[in-house]
């Protein structure tokens, strides 16, 4: 399996999210420069973590104006899984793949520190090898990840079963306690939580590690297995 | 040279966790008349006279500068000063 | 628009305009002799920064030659950006500490923002990727609106800074005392990894090089009072106008990036960040160290404000700016590697071989100054030096004596200290985790971050308790280095080396230079002692307020390898059955202690005696039996004594208790800090393996699945708590005292 | 009730990171006219009427609202809207 890392500038995960491709999962991924990047022929986008131009005027809103976006829209409808953390998803957001945005986290403080997430949707392309209801140890490490939407958009979300991972203690505000979200199409999922930092036990925990092999089975499971 | 000034502000019903904690802290710092804080982000944009700048200030709030799910913007447009 | 009227070097010589830059009229006439002429109001000015104490080290170089710096670890010592220890597989770390006290006072966020910021470019300057920060803050106590707000700022500063550029900070300390009200100190470490084969130096060599000047355009940032103090003010201009830096570290980001690209262009000669005294201070040591000279167009500088002169171009201190020197003709390739960052890499002038340092500025010939006479063979001075009065008294006091009856009590008051409480609220806010190697996040001894893909782990740790250094700078001082390298063995780490950031008061007061003296002339003997050469460092005098100097505060940054990740061992209990010991015999020693400033709300008498062999034999032994696998957990005793130590050791939510006995004198056993102390708990079956490697080791009890702290002596209990009330008042401390009103 | 309207700007000289980037992005999405960013603060309270308004502004601004060390702030007071 070939993974893209797309490196924003002021990008900051970007060889954490590498890493937990290749050599925790022991699959194929590149860094690829936004400007350079040509998306095609990538099994998974990941959109890693960092401060992408420094997040300035609002986290994620200028990486989101940027070329790229478009070749993540057209990768995003072909079915091409995804993967948004933290600034990652921000950027989702600020490009509408994901609805809603990101408000500064209620107490205004950064906060970084492992968080208790329960799996809500473990019947998606990246949380299949996780149990409904599991609880799983990741860490966070954001200054907006207070997540608002509108009551109706809401709705929606749990209408369709796209809350993916919640807050056993929401840390930050978040409403109905959203740590992840995924689209409807169900191939594009942002998540403020790191589990790319949460991949070996010497970390402090691997509860991550699922995530990338969800992926990873998924995929084998369509092109491989199915093949 | 126009001076353009941009104001982006919290939609209402969007919660303000900034204002909330300035309130707080004004309140505790003895302003107990001050019932509500909002806080947004004031813009000014240094930009070259153009014919069609309204348009192009509002396409640039809709793109960049504010965020239509959580914000709503106003602008004027004044002659710039040369310094 | 602002423009300082440029005096006349007549002017400069009689109005005495240099006395305002901080030179006296001995230097202003050593400068005249060397200039062979008066030096024009630009060259006075660049003058005045490279001979400030910052820059020349001109009253404390007498004093850092005594440091230690060799050792067969060592591969670059004082002198460069930052110092390289060996860590095998061809790799090194790069570390170092710089201060921002007085930045840090004026606007606390940038000033603590722009800290890390610097220091962080000392060590990619080098050519190593930044892979951990630390800092160590001082401040008043917590009760005036004024130290929280510092406080408060000068943290989220930290965390706005390093949380952006990407760099973990893994650890630090504070200290809060009446002394750092108006003047707290900042100091911030940090650390990197290279491949020994890709250490750079900031030397402009090769006769007709290209000097490129890279990053943020030049403002007139941080030009301190000399341009202000020169003009015609106005009111208006004043209000309207502010001269403090302020940091981009998005900017930083990139810089890191393309400079770490740049450095494997064969096209790069040196490369040096432009840190104090910005484009003055790198440009000169660049042509210095060379043994060249520098002829630079002032025109060619990015200027980010219009009108500037060829002084404040000179003493601008804006933030996230490199000076490299390039090979002449291949200036593209450096150009095309910063492209790709939307940066821009711009040629500013030329190394020449006349040994001058050249500006020009609108056609002329701004300043033409003799270069090593700014850098390598700027003067020093020998200061005098007289024992303070104050030490002779606190030397002939009797040993203190606390009057402790409830000694439950006397440890929940300790734990809420703000001291020895929890600092969760502060690092909560720093991003520990991101490049995904930080093996123990703030909150241990030592942190660790492992170096990915070897098995081998760095430790890191900053320490000084000045209220030691405070009674007896020589003892506080071997302190300050034994307590640094106790947090790096305690984690399981061999001491590798060390920085030093010497935070003192006036020189120019006999009494403060023996302090410093005397802390130097301590921490050498331990750094000797202890095989921790000093490799970096950093030196900021003048810490006063109201004339009321603080405590002597040389802060001591020190680094470890853990020779397998097998070896790493946490600080706190792990397993119920668990044997614990204290390491280290336990004397009535209270001068300078936490109990004394509880019971008393000061410091006064001996500080507590360490002997430097016992030192060294305790920590070899120590380590020896932790490689040996022996050891499940070990702490240093520090502030608090032993009753905090325990207290802390329980503190990791697993639900755990201890029941341990102390003999003698239950005061001392529990709070009394003597020194070469660790606490390590061991399982029950190495018991003999461990007694035999670790000498000084007493049995004291064991770990618990109780979650309660019972303390005995004989048959009395003298504690019995619930752990988890015991953390709530630590947690707790430090964000109670920040909510209460002022 | 009163509403008071607060602009924060950054002095003169202070370099203003978050109007550079926000300055690259829009030139970069073709707005080449964009000579010049600043990004400041905009507060709106609601405080109820009182004699001393002015002078309470002022003293919350230079207390709390603005960092006088690098910004400065004005402000306007209106009739605030019953809403
Ligand atoms: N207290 C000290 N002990 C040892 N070395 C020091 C000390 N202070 C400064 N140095 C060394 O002197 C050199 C110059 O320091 P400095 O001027 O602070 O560096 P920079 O120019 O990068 O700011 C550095 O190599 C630094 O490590
Ligand atoms: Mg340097």
């Amino acid at each position: 399996m070939k993974f893209a890392v797309v490196v924003f500038p002021g990008s900051n995960c970007d060889r954490d999210m590498y890493y937990a491709a290749k050599d925790a999962l022991g699959e194929e991924a590149d860094l690829v420069w936004y400007q350079e990047a040509n998306l095609d022929g990538y099994d998974a986008i990941l959109i890693p973590g960092g401060f992408s131009y420094g997040d300035y005027l609002r986290s994620g809103a200028i990486a989101s104006t940027s070329d790229i976006v478009k070749q993540l829209r057209t990768q995003a409808e072909k079915g091409i899984p995804i993967l948004g953390v933290c600034n990652g998803f921000q950027i989702l957001l600020e490009s509408g793949l994901l609805p809603g945005a990101m408000l500064r986290n209620q107490n205004l403080k950064f906060m970084c520190h492992f968080e208790n997430l329960v799996v809500e949707n473990n019947d998606t392309l990246f949380t299949s090898k996780y149990q409904k209801g599991e609880v799983v140890s990741i860490p966070i490490a954001h200054h907006d990840g207070n997540y608002y939407c509108d009551e109706e958009t809401l709705a929606k979300l749990k209408e369709n079963n796209q809350i993916v991972f919640s807050y056993q203690n929401n840390p930050n505000g978040s409403v109905a306690d959203i740590a992840g979200i995924i689209n409807e199409q169900g191939n594009v999922l942002g998540m403020m939580p790191h589990p790319e930092r949460a991949v070996e036990a010497i970390l402090n925990s691997d509860d991550g590690f699922k995530l990338f092999q969800s992926m990873l089975e998924n995929w084998r499971e369509r092109y491989v297995a199915g093949a | 040279m126009k001076l353009v000034k941009v104001h982006i502000t919290l939609k209402e019903g969007v919660l303000d966790p900034q204002g909330k904690a300035v309130q707080g802290s004004l309140n505790t710092l003895g302003y107990d008349n001050v019932q509500e804080v909002r806080v947004g982000k004031y813009l000014e944009l240094t930009v070259t006279d153009d014919a069609n700048i309204e348009k192009e200030i509002e396409d640039m709030c809709n793109k960049l500068l504010a965020n239509p799910v959580i914000e709503n913007y106003s602008y004027t447009v004044e002659e710039g000063v040369t310094q | 628009m602002l423009q300082a009227p440029e005096l006349s070097p007549e002017q400069v010589e009689q109005d005495k305009v240099y006395q305002e830059m901080g030179l006296t009229d001995k230097e202003y006439d050593m400068i005249k002799n060397i200039m062979g002429r008066r030096p024009n109001f630009t060259e006075i000015g660049i003058f005045s920064v490279m001979w400030s104490e910052h820059c020349s080290y001109k009253t404390s170089k007498p004093l850092l030659s005594k440091f230690p710096t060799e050792g067969p670890q060592v591969v670059q010592g004082p002198g460069e950006g930052a110092g390289v220890v060996n860590i095998g597989d061809g790799q090194g770390v790069v570390f170092k500490v710089e201060s921002h006290n007085h930045p840090s006072a004026v606007e606390p966020y940038q000033g603590a923002a722009t800290g890390v910021g610097g220091i962080i470019r000392d060590v990619f300057s080098m050519g190593a990727r930044p892979i951990a920060s630390l800092n160590s803050l001082r401040f008043g106590n917590l009760n005036t609106g004024r130290v929280k707000y510092l406080f408060d700022e000068v943290v989220h500063g930290i965390a706005g800074y390093g949380n952006c550029v990407g760099v973990p900070t893994v650890g630090g300390e504070v200290q809060f005392d009446d002394c750092y009200e108006g003047n707290p100190l900042v100091n911030a470490m940090c650390v990197g990894l290279i491949d020994t084969k890709d250490i750079q130096k900031g030397i402009a060599a090769g006769l007709g090089n290209t000097i490129m000047y890279v990053g943020s355009k030049t403002g007139r940032d941080g030009i301190h009072g000399a341009t202000f103090a020169s003009e015609d003010l106005s009111e208006d201009s004043e209000s309207k106008r502010s001269n403090v830096q302020v940091g981009d570290p998005f900017m930083e980001k990139l810089l890191i990036e393309a400079c770490l690209e740049v450095i494997h262009s064969d096209a790069l000669v040196g490369i040096q960040d432009m840190g104090a005294a910005g484009l003055t201070s790198s440009a000169s040591e660049m042509a210095s160290k060379a043994g060249m000279g520098m002829e630079m167009n002032l025109d060619l500088i990015p200027q980010r404000e219009e009108n500037m002169t060829a002084y404040e171009m000179m003493l601008s201190e804006s933030q996230e700016r490199m000076l490299l020197c390039v090979k002449k003709g291949e200036e593209q390739e450096i150009v095309d590697i910063f492209k790709k960052y939307d940066l821009e890499a711009v040629a500013v002038g030329e190394v020449t071989g006349d040994k001058m340092f050249r500006l020009l500025h609108k056609g002329d010939v701004v300043a033409d100054i003799p270069v090593d006479n700014l850098a390598e063979d700027a003067p020093i001075f020998h200061k005098e030096s007289k024992v303070p009065h104050i030490y002779e008294e606190y030397q002939k006091m009797p040993a203190y004596k606390p009057d402790v009856t409830d000694h439950a009590e006397t440890l929940k008051q300790l734990l809420q200290q703000p001291t020895i409480a929890s600092k969760e609220y502060i690092y909560d806010q720093y991003d520990s985790m991101v490049q995904a190697n930080t093996v123990f996040s703030p909150g241990s001894d030592a942190a660790v971050v492992r170096v990915r893909g070897y098995d081998k782990a760095i430790a890191m740790t900053t320490d000084c308790n000045s209220r030691y250094i405070h009674l007896d700078p020589e003892v506080g001082g071997k302190i300050a280095v034994a307590e640094a390298a106790r947090n790096i063995v305690a984690s399981g780490a061999k001491p590798l080396a060390l920085t030093d950031g010497l935070n003192f008061g006036n020189p120019d007061k006999p009494e403060n230079f023996w302090q410093m003296e005397k802390s130097v002339e301590g921490m050498s003997a331990a750094s000797l002692r202890l095989n921790t050469p000093v490799i970096s460092g950093n030196v900021s005098l003048y810490n006063e307020s109201n004339g009321q100097a603080i405590f002597p505060t040389p802060v001591v940054g020190m680094v470890g390898l853990h020779q397998s990740l097998s070896d790493i061992t946490p600080s706190h209990f792990q397993h119920e059955g668990d044997l614990v010991y204290v390491i280290g015999e336990t004397k009535a020693e209270f001068g300078g202690s936490e109990l004394q400033n509880l019971l008393e709300g000061k410091y006064f008498g001996k500080a507590p005696a360490i002997d430097l062999d016992t030192e060294a034999k305790r920590q070899e032994q120590l380590l020896d039996a932790i490689q040996a696998g022996l050891v499940s957990s070990a702490h240093d005793l520090a502030e608090g004594g032993l009753g905090v130590a325990v207290a802390e050791c329980l503190f990791n939510g697993k639900g755990l208790g201890a029941e341990l006995q102390v003999e003698g004198d239950v005061t001392s056993a529990l709070f009394s800090e003597s020194q070469s102390r660790f606490l390590v708990s061991i399982p029950e079956g190495k018991r003999q393996a461990f007694e035999a490697k670790v000498e000084d080791a007493r049995l004291l009890g064991t770990v618990t699945s109780s979650n309660r702290l019972v303390v005995r002596n004989g048959d009395k209990e003298a504690i019995t708590e619930d752990v988890e009330s015991l953390q709530q008042l630590w947690k707790g401390a430090i964000p109670c005292l920040l909510k209460s009103k002022a």
